[in-house]
């Protein structure tokens, strides 16, 4: 039997800025153990509820994590107002479409970038990167905020976009939709990203489902599971298919990704041509009272905002299963089988958010 | 298509759970979440499953040192849900198959939403 | 005395040269990923900081292995600018890979360990190129001494193209380029931290950059052989192959190991094919 | 074509110049409505402390009795939610963001708001602002 030796991977490692550590176990430089372990930055935001007005949480929901914040708004948001059986005008869900798509976009550009870094591709990184400042941009003019938009509130939405607006997006849309098919071309053309990504980290459409995966990890294995078909905000207006992939590797899980930026852009650009006129939001009184398992599809996955209120202004308990704890058994099993050289694809190609998992 | 989202909620005995987990598993349910909640004493732990934007909740309800079978031979993936219920509510699960006996979740303080410990923590904030 | 001023010459204008190549290298690295990129001297400022820098090493012996990395490579490369034998040349310059490759295992660092180890299979990739490059050389020019190849009057490239495409394959394996920048890179975004150079610190990391220089100036200076008969199409040369080696740097992706040793051998390939088709013809011709 | 897939942007990187900025030598881009910083201000304030309930992370403390209005710039998570909730328009949200301090300092004022004397039904024209 070869020498076997532990690498330690994380919990601070160049290539993964994120906090979670796996304790490698190598023959050669192949892994036939993967043991992970968070828990670095756990910051109990789920207790924070008891101590805020169910109000004020959306604040707090949308900083569990830097990326999908305003999903985790939209989620929280979401479930109160179904507690509460508050019914939001048409507008104000046009307007969570909206910014939740370019939330997906700039997700999904990140990821893009930090996976073509951990394969050591730094110009294709930098040009995913350019692509998503310009998203950013937008997020910044019509909300305020680059990444944390706090613009979801529950019974509506904070802010507006103007007329003006709108039309400057929607004459934006073009252009940039081209640029994201130029750099898509590179990610599933490009024959040393393939060469990198195929037959990697693979995962069966069985394996996916029964491991419980979430997102465009299951959904790069043949599982067309998207939350965004239960048609909540506009989805069901705009109508919506999800995107499937069925080979199961690291290339199908990108190619998701990758059919993703183009699907959100197409969802932009029918929700400002069919944005109907109308109030923002609906005064919210009194307090929720009952309970609810209110899910959101953000660009990792499902995720899961239990609440539960018991008629005061402060909720007694939130619960939320962010995707990426979803993520991680399926992970386990990915990686035994992998070069070392192959360990941050791998990892990377479920997009793990650590800081979302310990809310 | 818009397909319409439905929740139930079913109590389950803690002799049963396995057994429902397991009837559950054989319809093609996948399992969503395993999650706490502390009720002033006493634990609900729901046990939520999917299929088809199907959503069905088990709720066993137990006290605070109970112990709980695992449900990690039907669902593979379930240990980080009941390693997390170990780690942050202290509430003892037999028989995990990966069994990280408390270091999964680093926290500074052992079973932070612990019932037993309710009332000595106070936010810092409040 | 002629070979004792090149070869002092490449001592002093070696570092100043292979630094000034490395900036040059980031500030068009940067421009091709859209980026403004750090000054021209970068390069400098970060040697010199890394020499201020305090000494922390795990090993001593770590220290002592770098120098003689250092010297190697320095005296590989003064060696073939004082116009020696091209043989005692690989020589030198495989030893003193050999050096930077104990002085990574003598540290107990994982990282490090396996960057040890890819770093041997990268020699075992490039070192048979760099062999054939030499023979080449020497059955176009009729010399293994590198002041008689630069006075051949013959076009050594038009007898050697294989040569030197498999020279410029290798050439991207030791200018620690993707896709072969497996065993360290420029960046630290690696499975593997940096690699072989992971724990050396402070002027231990100094010294690896500046024998890193030494290394570049020698490599330019093998790819300019053969162009020797033209010195002006050598030097157009060799900035072609530069810039070349960055656009590949830019448009590619970090292979594994397989893949950068079988890339190395099917070179070492091109060479032999190409070596055998002139053998034939002098032969023939003969 | 598989390989070189990436030699269009290359080039058009080349042609086009950085796309990056020297930050800070040159200011990072805002718009109207980014959430840069909050500004007070003392002379409107009624110490109706509303702000202070409102905002999630406990950044703002008013004391009524003493008119001091505090707040602690690293708690401050630039919400905007006071500024919302402010019914005299006392606080407002400026675009560019806060430098960075070496040290924890709360920021702290003296309310100078005087009520007027008599109360002549003024008309409550200073209604919220942002």
């Amino acid at each position: 039997m070869p020498e076997r030796i532990i690498v330690p991977f994380g919990p601070q490692h160049p290539v993964l800025p994120e906090p979670i550590h796996l304790d490698l176990v190598l023959e050669d430089e192949t892994v036939v153990e993967a043991v992970p372990s968070i828990g670095y930055i756990h910051r109990g935001l789920e207790r924070l509820i008891e101590k805020r007005e169910y109000t004020e949480y959306v604040y707090v929901a949308e900083r569990i994590c830097g990326i999908c914040s305003f999903m985790h708004a939209l989620c929280y948001s979401q479930g109160i107002e179904e507690i509460m059986k508050i019914e939001v005008p048409d507008r104000a869900h046009y307007l969570r479409t909206i910014w939740s798509e370019c939330s997906r976009l700039h997700s999904h550009l990140l990821w893009l970038g930090l996976f073509a870094d951990s394969m050591g591709f730094e110009n294709l990184f930098m040009r995913s990167w350019q692509l998503r400042e310009s998203v950013l941009d937008v997020l910044e003019d019509t909300t305020g905020g680059r990444v944390i938009q706090g613009t979801c509130k529950v019974g509506g939405v904070r802010r507006d976009i103007g007329a003006e607006k709108l039309a400057e997006m929607h004459r934006a849309l073009d252009p940039f939709e081209a640029q994201c098919r130029d750099l898509g071309d590179v990610f599933l053309n490009d024959e040393t990203v393939k060469y990198r990504l195929q037959g990697l980290g693979v995962i069966s459409k069985d394996e996916a489902y029964a491991l419980g995966a979430a997102g465009p990890t299951a959904r790069g294995s043949g599982v067309a599971m998207d939350h965004r078909e239960t048609g909540y905000a506009a989805y069901g207006d705009l109508g919506f298919k999800p995107v499937v992939e069925t080979a199961g590797d690291c290339y199908a899980r990108c190619a998701v990704r990758v059919k993703e930026v183009y699907a959100s852009i197409d969802l932009i650009r029918r929700a400002i041509s069919e944005m109907p006129e109308g109030s923002l939001d609906v005064k919210v009184k009194g307090a929720p009272d009952g309970e609810y398992f209110s899910r959101v599809e953000q660009p990792r996955g499902e995720v899961v905002h239990y609440l539960r209120g018991n008629g005061t202004k402060h909720l007694a308990r939130a619960r939320i299963r962010t995707p990426t704890l979803a993520n991680i058994p399926p992970l386990v099993k990915m990686l035994p089988g992998a070069q070392l050289a192959d360990v941050p694809v791998v990892v990377l190609s479920i997009d793990p958010c650590i800081s979302c998992t310990e809310r | 298509m818009t397909v319409n989202e439905e929740q139930t909620t079913i109590g389950v005995a803690l002799e049963d759970l396995t057994r429902e987990v397991k009837a559950l598993q054989t319809d093609g349910y996948r399992l969503v979440q395993i999650g706490c909640t502390d009720t002033g004493g006493a634990y609900e732990v729901n046990y939520s499953f999917d299929r088809g934007y199907q959503y069905r909740n088990l709720r066993l309800t137990v006290g605070p040192e109970t112990e709980v079978p695992s449900i990690s031979d039907i669902y593979w993936g379930a240990f980080v849900y009941e390693n997390e219920m170990h780690d942050l509510f202290g509430i003892p699960v037999n028989g995990i198959n990966i069994d990280f006996k408390g270091t999964f979740i680093k926290t500074a303080e052992k079973y932070p939403f612990s019932v037993t410990r309710r009332g000595g923590d106070q936010c810092r904030n409040a | 005395m002629n070979w004792l001023i090149g070869a002092v010459l490449f001592l002093i204008l070696a570092p100043i040269g292979g630094g000034l190549i490395a900036g040059i290298d980031r500030k068009i690295t940067a421009r091709m990923q859209g980026r403004v990129g750090p000054p021209l001297l970068q390069p400098f400022y970060d040697v010199g900081k890394l020499f201020e820098k305090e000494r922390a090493v795990v090993t001593t012996a770590q220290n002592f292995y770098v120098l003689a990395y250092l010297i190697f490579i320095a005296l590989s490369g003064a060696l073939f600018f004082a116009g020696g034998d091209l043989l005692l040349i690989v020589f030198a310059f495989t030893l003193a890979h050999v050096f930077l490759v104990l002085g990574a295992y003598a540290v107990h660092s994982p990282y490090s360990h396996i960057g040890a180890e890819r770093e041997l299979i990268q020699v075992m990739a490039y070192e048979p190129m760099i062999i054939l490059a030499a023979v080449g050389l020497y059955m176009v020019s009729g010399s293994f001494y590198v002041t008689d190849i630069v006075t051949t009057t013959v076009p050594a490239i038009l007898y050697l193209p294989g040569v030197f495409l498999g020279f410029v394959v290798i050439l991207t394996i030791k200018l620690r380029k993707s896709p072969f920048d497996i065993s360290t890179s420029h960046h630290a975004h690696q499975e593997i931290v940096k690699g072989i150079t992971t724990e050396f610190s402070g002027s231990t990391l100094a010294q690896v950059e500046i024998a890193h220089w030494y290394e570049n100036v020698f490599l330019l200076g093998f790819v300019f052989l053969f162009f020797a008969w033209n010195p002006v199409l050598g030097i157009i040369a060799v900035a072609v192959t530069y810039l070349a080696e960055i656009f590949v740097d830019n448009v590619t992706a970090r292979a594994r190991w397989q893949a950068a040793l079988k890339s190395g051998w099917l070179a070492t390939l091109l060479g032999i094919v190409n070596l055998a088709i002139l053998s034939y013809m002098m032969l023939g011709g003969a | 074509m598989g390989i070189f897939q990436m030699t269009k942007t290359v080039l058009r990187n080349l042609a086009g110049g950085p796309a990056t900025r020297q930050y800070p030598a040159v200011p990072a881009r805002t718009g109207p409505l980014t959430r840069g910083h909050v500004v007070f201000d003392p002379a409107t304030c009624r110490s109706c402390s509303l702000c202070s309930k409102r905002c999630p992370c406990e950044a703002i403390r008013l004391d009524k009795e003493a008119k001091v209005w505090e707040i602690d710039r690293m708690r401050c998570i630039a919400c905007g939610d006071c500024v919302e909730s402010c019914p005299f328009g006392s606080l407002a949200m400026e675009p560019e963001y806060f430098s960075p301090v070496v040290e924890h300092v709360v920021e702290r004022y003296t309310i100078t708001y005087v009520k007027p004397e008599k109360p002549a039904k003024k008309p409550a024209d200073e209604s919220a602002g942002a």
